[in-house]
């Protein structure tokens, strides 16, 4: 029934984790049956050349992608990826493939209805097959033809009130951890903020303006579960400056063994009874805490608000209330001088609405990318080839010891010539009066 | 099959155009349970893989079922996970951010049921289509990229990478034994779309072959001086070539560049700027396998993947090499460190010579970072290591 | 005065001539007791500050008092400690390698009178010729450069910081009350021949202006390839210049070179290729203040001293505020660090951020690195910070 | 009686640290009383000079030495600074004022017969001022005219014996910790290797023949009181394979107050009563000591030989017995890219005579630094520039572990073609069979 034999993907058909294999032969098999009589809008059979195509990589050990076009939706320079298969012949339903980045909502929360509406339109025009999500944090839908893209988009901002993500240099799809949603964690409202940005930054999203791609992602907390200081050029992650609210009846239900340990993250191996010390006091990075007799004490000015005792005693401890978020720029993959994670920028800084503050922020780094960034030079780049000095003054903000992890060792310091009494001309023929030659 | 038209002009493109109205509002997906304790969760249990237990101050409770998520999926494969939502969540879903997907449930009655049609969903072969687990100190899903499904610069593919390594530590996945998360991820290429530079495990596809010059048709399909600009160590330069056409054997000169080999650090950068600079090869692209980074401030602050392997070769379909390597880091890790220990942290702690001791590693020169300036502070500049075979002089004198 | 022949004939430079014979062999030069027992020592105990005593396997003891050396020293002092020597020690002395003198004896009833013979001594102005100390967990001598006394490219003098730094620290010499050893040294100019960029506390002469250029006489002194070369930022350019002559006041014109300002950062190097391009100058020299590395592998690894105050200036005859600053840094260790720890280690587990508020020293700009690629690794890439002021964004933004 | 007046240098002969003005002033008054009658062979008023332009420079704030010209002896490029006044009017005495540096005997151990020789040639043929001693290790005669150069020279090889130290591109002065001859913790005999190195290397030491400078330093154990690892291009550190021998009952006297802890290096301040676990056990850095009952034990394949257990109870604990040292290079000051300390080539060699090992891995070094360093590039620099690995294959040493602190980070490895199978060269006609454009 398969249009093309694949006895090597056939192997990925085995074993527990889910295999993308069956599950893609399955999509060609429910294209061909067409229980829906659906008129699809690409090839119905392009599932199975999807198959063949990798098929065929997993024979020749090579790629059969071509750099794509520039493809895309009118008035938008992003949100979708040109693709071009470079055996059209062999695998005519993937010869046009391009991806649309569909901007997902914040929290990646979803409605089946909603979720159903983004299949039917994608199964319609076309291939079926789709990311949940993208590495950025998009809804992807891999594999379309070029005369669809545009229906594709009108059909989802008419019907569906849903907007493309990012591509290109833009800012990209931003995305957050799942945030006070469902973690009691969240020093600050990653959704809201993830929601508000996109939305100010619209354009900045859809239409290139930038030396090249720029993230923004946002953790609720120092854990980081949306990897932000790994992977935004702007990351922000929460924190409090405050102190850890703790309580000492829930400290000693734990020394008594009554609650599990993290939560219980660790029960699938007998690590013997939980001993405060040597889980919690010991492992204190700052060394901060301390058994009072019964009292669990913490010098929280010493606190770096790790969380490694919060996450093993969630029931016992809490972030401060006085919360806000640091934020830290200029992460980025290795290309061209080695990976970046982000550096800090601003320690603190209240993250409520309208939130002010962190558009200037924003704004202010934009301003001073756009106008020095060469072509397709990242923020972080920017900042290591002009110095952190210059983020700072384009920024507008002040040295301040916790920028760095340590000062610098060298002592090559560029001081200003306003800071060098006297200025840096001198007349050498004056020098030479007290000094012969 | 006919075209038919959701309604757009290609005449008047901008007639009832709408642009610029971003993503949907989250709050509008929230399941009640959520949105009526949005920011007022209080602490929160893992009762068994793969099934949390979210606390409110209300009261309320929210249990959340995890399940694997295969991120490349068919619009048949999530409109059954629709079905079940439909079943048992009222209509809700989430995904996380590691690309797995979440069905939550108001109380605890409701798990059970949940669980079962969750486990006992399976494809034709046999392999789960919704594994709970991926919770706490455990192997979570792993976050990749497109690889040979999409791409154009893949040096080895994702999801049949992922799948043979999820398949080997699928017990890991269930269980929660590990002495702390361990976060693996796959980017096909080193423009490492998952950013995995800063994951416990990190699985990447890299090219060893220096690209191919596609003389004739260069200039015609590149902007030469940005191929020259992109690559990074000034490898490329602009030459002229004379050279005999394909289609037709006419000699003609060309503008094209030449490679100084022996300059080239494969990134394929270049690839990226022009077409006719392909690097693909089935016997030079494999895998870099990485080590020992982490995002997290927990403990010891975020820190860098660190390369352990240098190349492991394309093993289609199974990549056997490649999962035993993985195994054999993730079973020393889990032997020998201690509760609450990152990888990296437990590479630090004992010193990597003894990671690649306890890991059965080779340590090969590759490995040595010679790549600009901060390279030197990598290598070691103290006395204090352990002793591993060889050590000696005579014992590492090349003969 | 008459010139008096050593034998030497100038005419005849090889007649005789005796070279390549290399030092003196040390075991001429070694006390009895340290020969006899020379490779069998079993321990050793610092009795009291600045006085050592190190037990043989023989049963055989030697005990040592050390004394602080002003390196700078002349003939008359080396005579009067050669004097000292034979009345005490059988006519043997040595140097440390932190140029500090120890006088041997081989028993204990030799130590009193040693030590008071030693203490006795002193200045006509009243300081100690040799005061006994430099033991131990304490501060023990400077290190330090030939600064104003005979070099060509000091910024600030060397035997005048570490006079008014050792008089200020002068109790912390004579007694261990330290958590560690704290050692300080001393460079006058950032060629750093005192190798300072390891010590606990670094005193480092800098200069702030871009060198002046002497256009009419650079192309006779220099070699202006030679100049453009040093340059490590390529702040120099050749450039042909017309000027109006010293001398005679003719106009004419140069060869000679140019420098971009904004790009030097003034490490002089440019000028020890050429001397037509000095920099010194009287406001514009100065002092870097460094701290926090160490040589030792103990514990931790042998680590760079970080800048820490970026600037002091030439205050003579006894820099106050050199003198204050480094006080300040010693207090403050002395108070908060623990026992064994060295600065670099107490400083690194507070936190710089800690380290600059309990030391009371001003972060500055000056103090982020941007040099190189290898700055990146010193910002911070977590958030594990301590909170000191200021710190909020409303707070660091400049009005 | 002073040549000049000196107020502000005058200002340094008060507080209790040895003041080396009022040194200067006795020697300057030793001089212009002359009592033994002296023919002084330069100025006897040099020393007034000098007391006379350091005063100009503590007004000035600036230095009045200007650069040497290349003076020295005859068939030696070494040994010799040149030095002049840049006010040679104001201060003829020191008008011209040469340094020489004097070969040190290894260890620093001296016989004042010896000293008071080199004194009275120095006083009689120089000025008088020295230092004991330089940062290299050399003794260092500050100040003479050229044309006592040779005569000195003769004067030292012929009556004492004794040879000149290093400058320029030459091997430098090597130097050592003071090792067996006093130090229960050396490894091996640091200041026989240096002895015969020095002897061994003559050539290289008086005749540039390198690209720059290029030094040795030995320290006996990982403590490093020569600091070998900051600042030599070869840093030899001694070390051991065996255990770590322990005396327990020494343990129990440490653990009892008999024996005060460190050797007694803390005793100026009350540190309580001693705690093995506290200032032991719990500070070894590789946490693999631990007390079994009254036994100190020691896990030694996990120990590092940082020394710091040995340091605090040196009666209990003592280095192994099979000793030899680590090899480490590239140690360098800030000039030109920063500052380097060495780097770990070989963690392990025998260090005993005849030395031929170590030898033949310094010969190595220097054919390649030769070869391919650049004027005025420190081993260290080459190293950087041309990558690790080609010090290793320069060595004919394999990779090891040992040799990084962390492997890379960045994937970015270059291969060589014979490591890839099928080598570099490819067809792209075939590929594009394979492959449409
Ligand atoms: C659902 C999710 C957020 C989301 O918006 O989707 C999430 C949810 C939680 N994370 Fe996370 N983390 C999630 C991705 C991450 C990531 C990002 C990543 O891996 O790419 C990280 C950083 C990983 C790293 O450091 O490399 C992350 C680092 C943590 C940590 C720090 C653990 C550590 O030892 O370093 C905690 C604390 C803990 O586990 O005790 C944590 C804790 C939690 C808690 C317990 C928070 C809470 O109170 O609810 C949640 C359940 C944990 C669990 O699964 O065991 N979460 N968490 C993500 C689930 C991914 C998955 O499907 O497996
Ligand atoms: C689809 C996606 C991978 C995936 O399978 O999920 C992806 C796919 C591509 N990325 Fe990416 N990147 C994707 C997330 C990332 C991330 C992760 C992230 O955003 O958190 C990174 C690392 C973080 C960063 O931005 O540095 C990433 C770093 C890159 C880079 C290297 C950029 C750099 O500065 O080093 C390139 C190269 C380039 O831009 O030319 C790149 C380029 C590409 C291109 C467009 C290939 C190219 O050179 O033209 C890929 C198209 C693949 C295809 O045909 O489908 N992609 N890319 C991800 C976007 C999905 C989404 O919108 O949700
Ligand atoms: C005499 C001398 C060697 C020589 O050949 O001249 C020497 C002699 C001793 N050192 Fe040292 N060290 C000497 C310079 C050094 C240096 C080099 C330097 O400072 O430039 C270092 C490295 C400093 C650094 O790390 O920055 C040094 C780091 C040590 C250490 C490691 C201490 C630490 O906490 O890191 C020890 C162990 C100890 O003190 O317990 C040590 C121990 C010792 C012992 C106890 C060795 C012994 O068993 O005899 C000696 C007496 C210690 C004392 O003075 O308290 N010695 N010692 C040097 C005396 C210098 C002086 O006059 O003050
Ligand atoms: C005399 C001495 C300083 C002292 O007061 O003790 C000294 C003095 C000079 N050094 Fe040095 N260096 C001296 C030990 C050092 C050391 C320390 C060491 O050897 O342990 C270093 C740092 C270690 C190193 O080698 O990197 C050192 C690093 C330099 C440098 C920077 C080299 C670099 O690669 O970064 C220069 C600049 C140069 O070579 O042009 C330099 C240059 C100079 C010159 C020759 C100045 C010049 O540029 O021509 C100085 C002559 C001063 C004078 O007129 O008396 N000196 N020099 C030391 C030699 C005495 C001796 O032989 O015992
Ligand atoms: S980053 Fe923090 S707030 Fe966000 S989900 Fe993770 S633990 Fe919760
Ligand atoms: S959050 Fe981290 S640093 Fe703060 S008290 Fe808890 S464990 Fe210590
Ligand atoms: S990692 Fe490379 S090959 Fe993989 S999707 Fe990203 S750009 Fe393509
Ligand atoms: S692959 Fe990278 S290093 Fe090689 S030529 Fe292309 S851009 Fe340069
Ligand atoms: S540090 Fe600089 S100024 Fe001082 S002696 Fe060395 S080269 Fe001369
Ligand atoms: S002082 Fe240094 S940076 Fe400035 S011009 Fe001279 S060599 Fe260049
Ligand atoms: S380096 Fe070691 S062997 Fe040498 S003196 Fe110091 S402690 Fe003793
Ligand atoms: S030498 Fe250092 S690493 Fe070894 S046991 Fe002693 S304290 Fe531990």
């Amino acid at each position: 029934m398969a249009k093309f034999e694949t006895p090597l993907l056939d192997q990925l058909e085995t074993g527990p984790w889910p295999s993308f294999v069956s599950d893609l032969k399955r999509q060609a098999e429910h294209r061909a049956a067409n229980q829906d009589k659906i008129e699809y809008q690409i090839p119905v059979d392009c599932v199975e050349d999807i198959l063949g195509v990798v098929e065929l990589s997993f024979k020749d050990k090579e790629v059969h992608w071509k750099h794509g076009g520039i493809v895309g939706v009118f008035g938008y320079g992003g949100g979708v990826i040109g693709r071009y298969c470079d055996q059209p012949e062999m695998f005519p339903g993937v010869a046009h493939f391009h991806t649309m980045r569909v901007n997902q909502p914040n929290g990646k929360y979803y409605t089946s209805d909603y979720l159903r509406q983004l299949c039917d339109l994608w199964d319609f025009r076309g291939s079926g097959v789709m990311n949940m999500h993208g590495s950025t944090g998009d809804i992807i839908f891999i594999g379309t033809r070029t005369e669809q893209l545009e229906e594709i988009f009108y059909e989802m901002t008419h019907k569906y009130d849903q907007d493309l993500g990012g591509s290109g240099s833009n800012l990209r799809t931003p995305s957050c951890c799942l945030g006070e949603s469902r973690c009691e964690w969240s020093c600050y409202n990653t959704q809201e903020i993830c929601y508000q940005l996109t939305h100010e930054y619209q354009d900045e999203l859809h239409r290139p303006a930038f030396p090249y791609k720029f993230k923004f992602k946002f953790d609720g907390c120092p854990n980081g579960c949306v990897a932000a200081i790994a992977r935004a050029d702007m990351s922000f992650v929460g924190t409090w400056r405050d102190d850890i609210r703790i309580d000492q009846e829930a400290v000693q239900a734990y020394i008594g063994g009554e609650f599990p340990p993290n939560a219980g993250a660790h029960s699938g191996r007998d690590w013997g009874p939980f001993d405060i010390h040597k889980e919690v006091i010991d492992l204190c990075p700052t060394q901060c805490m301390w058994m009072d007799g019964k009292q669990l004490k913490i010098d929280d000015k010493e606190c770096t608000r790790c969380m490694h005792c919060i996450n093993v005693m969630p029931r016992a401890l809490r972030p401060g209330k006085d919360t806000g978020c640091s934020i830290l720029v200029g992460a980025k993959a290795p290309i061209l001088d080695g990976a970046q994670m982000s550096s800090m920028l601003v320690p603190f800084i209240k993250a409520e609405e309208p939130y002010d503050d962190i558009k200037e922020v924003i704004e202010n780094i934009w301003d001073w990318w756009m106008e020095e960034g060469k072509n397709r030079e990242r923020l972080g780049e920017l900042i290591k080839r002009q110095g952190f000095q210059r983020l700072l003054h384009m920024t507008g903000l002040k040295a301040i010891a916790q920028h760095v992890q340590e000062p610098r060792h060298n002592p090559y310091i560029f001081w200003y010539e306003d800071e060098v009494p006297g200025g840096f001309d001198r007349d050498v023929t004056e020098f030479r009066k007290h000094h012969k030659r | 099959m006919a075209f038919i038209s959701s309604g757009y002009n290609p005449d008047k493109p901008m007639e009832d155009r709408i642009t610029d109205i971003g993503n949907r509002y989250y709050g509008d997906f929230l399941p009640p349970v959520i949105k009526n304790n949005f920011g007022k969760w209080q602490w929160h249990e893992i009762l068994e893989p793969g099934v949390l237990m979210h606390k409110a101050e209300s009261g309320d409770e929210v249990y959340t079922v995890r399940v694997g998520g295969v991120r490349l999926m068919s619009v048949e494969h999530v409109r059954e996970l629709c079905e079940i939502a439909d079943t048992h969540c009222d209509g809700y879903v989430r995904f996380t951010t590691r690309n797995n997907i979440e069905f939550m449930v108001d109380s605890k009655d409701k798990v059970e049921p949940l669980k079962q049609d969750l486990s006992s969903r399976k494809h034709n072969e046999g392999s789960f289509k919704f594994p709970i687990g991926g919770t706490g100190a455990g192997v979570t899903n792993i976050i990749h990229t497109q690889g040979w499904i999409h791409c154009h610069t893949p040096a080895t593919d994702a999801s049949g990478t992922v799948k043979v390594v999820l398949d080997d530590l699928f017990d890991e996945f269930q269980k929660m034994r590990l002495p702390a998360q361990l976060r693996i991820s796959m980017a096909c290429c080193l423009n490492m779309c998952g950013a995995v530079h800063c994951s416990d495990i990190a699985i990447l596809g890299y090219h060893r072959k220096p690209p191919m010059i596609d003389d004739e048709f260069l200039d015609n399909l590149c902007e030469i001086p940005l191929a020259i600009a992109a690559c990074p160590t000034a490898a490329i330069r602009p030459k002229k070539k004379e050279i005999t056409s394909e289609k037709d054997g006419s000699k003609k000169e060309v503008k094209s560049v030449e490679i100084k080999n022996e300059r080239c650090m494969f990134c394929g950068n270049c690839y990226t700027m022009c077409p006719s600079l392909p690097l693909a090869d089935a016997e030079g692209d494999g895998i870099v396998l990485m080590a020992g980074g982490k995002v997290s401030n927990r403990i010891s602050a975020p820190k860098f993947s660190k390369v352990v392997v240098a190349f492991i070769p394309n093993e289609t379909p199974r990549w056997p090499t490649l999962a035993k390597d993985v195994r054999k880091i993730v079973e020393a890790y889990s032997k020998d460190a201690r509760k609450y220990e990152r990888l990296g942290d437990w590479a630090e702690r004992i010193g990597w010579e003894k990671f690649f001791e306890k890991c059965d590693l080779e340590f090969t020169h590759h490995l040595i970072d010679d790549f600009r300036d901060p390279a030197y502070y990598t290598w070691r500049q103290n006395t204090n290591f352990k002793f591993t075979d060889p050590y000696e002089y005579s014992a590492i004198k090349a003969e």
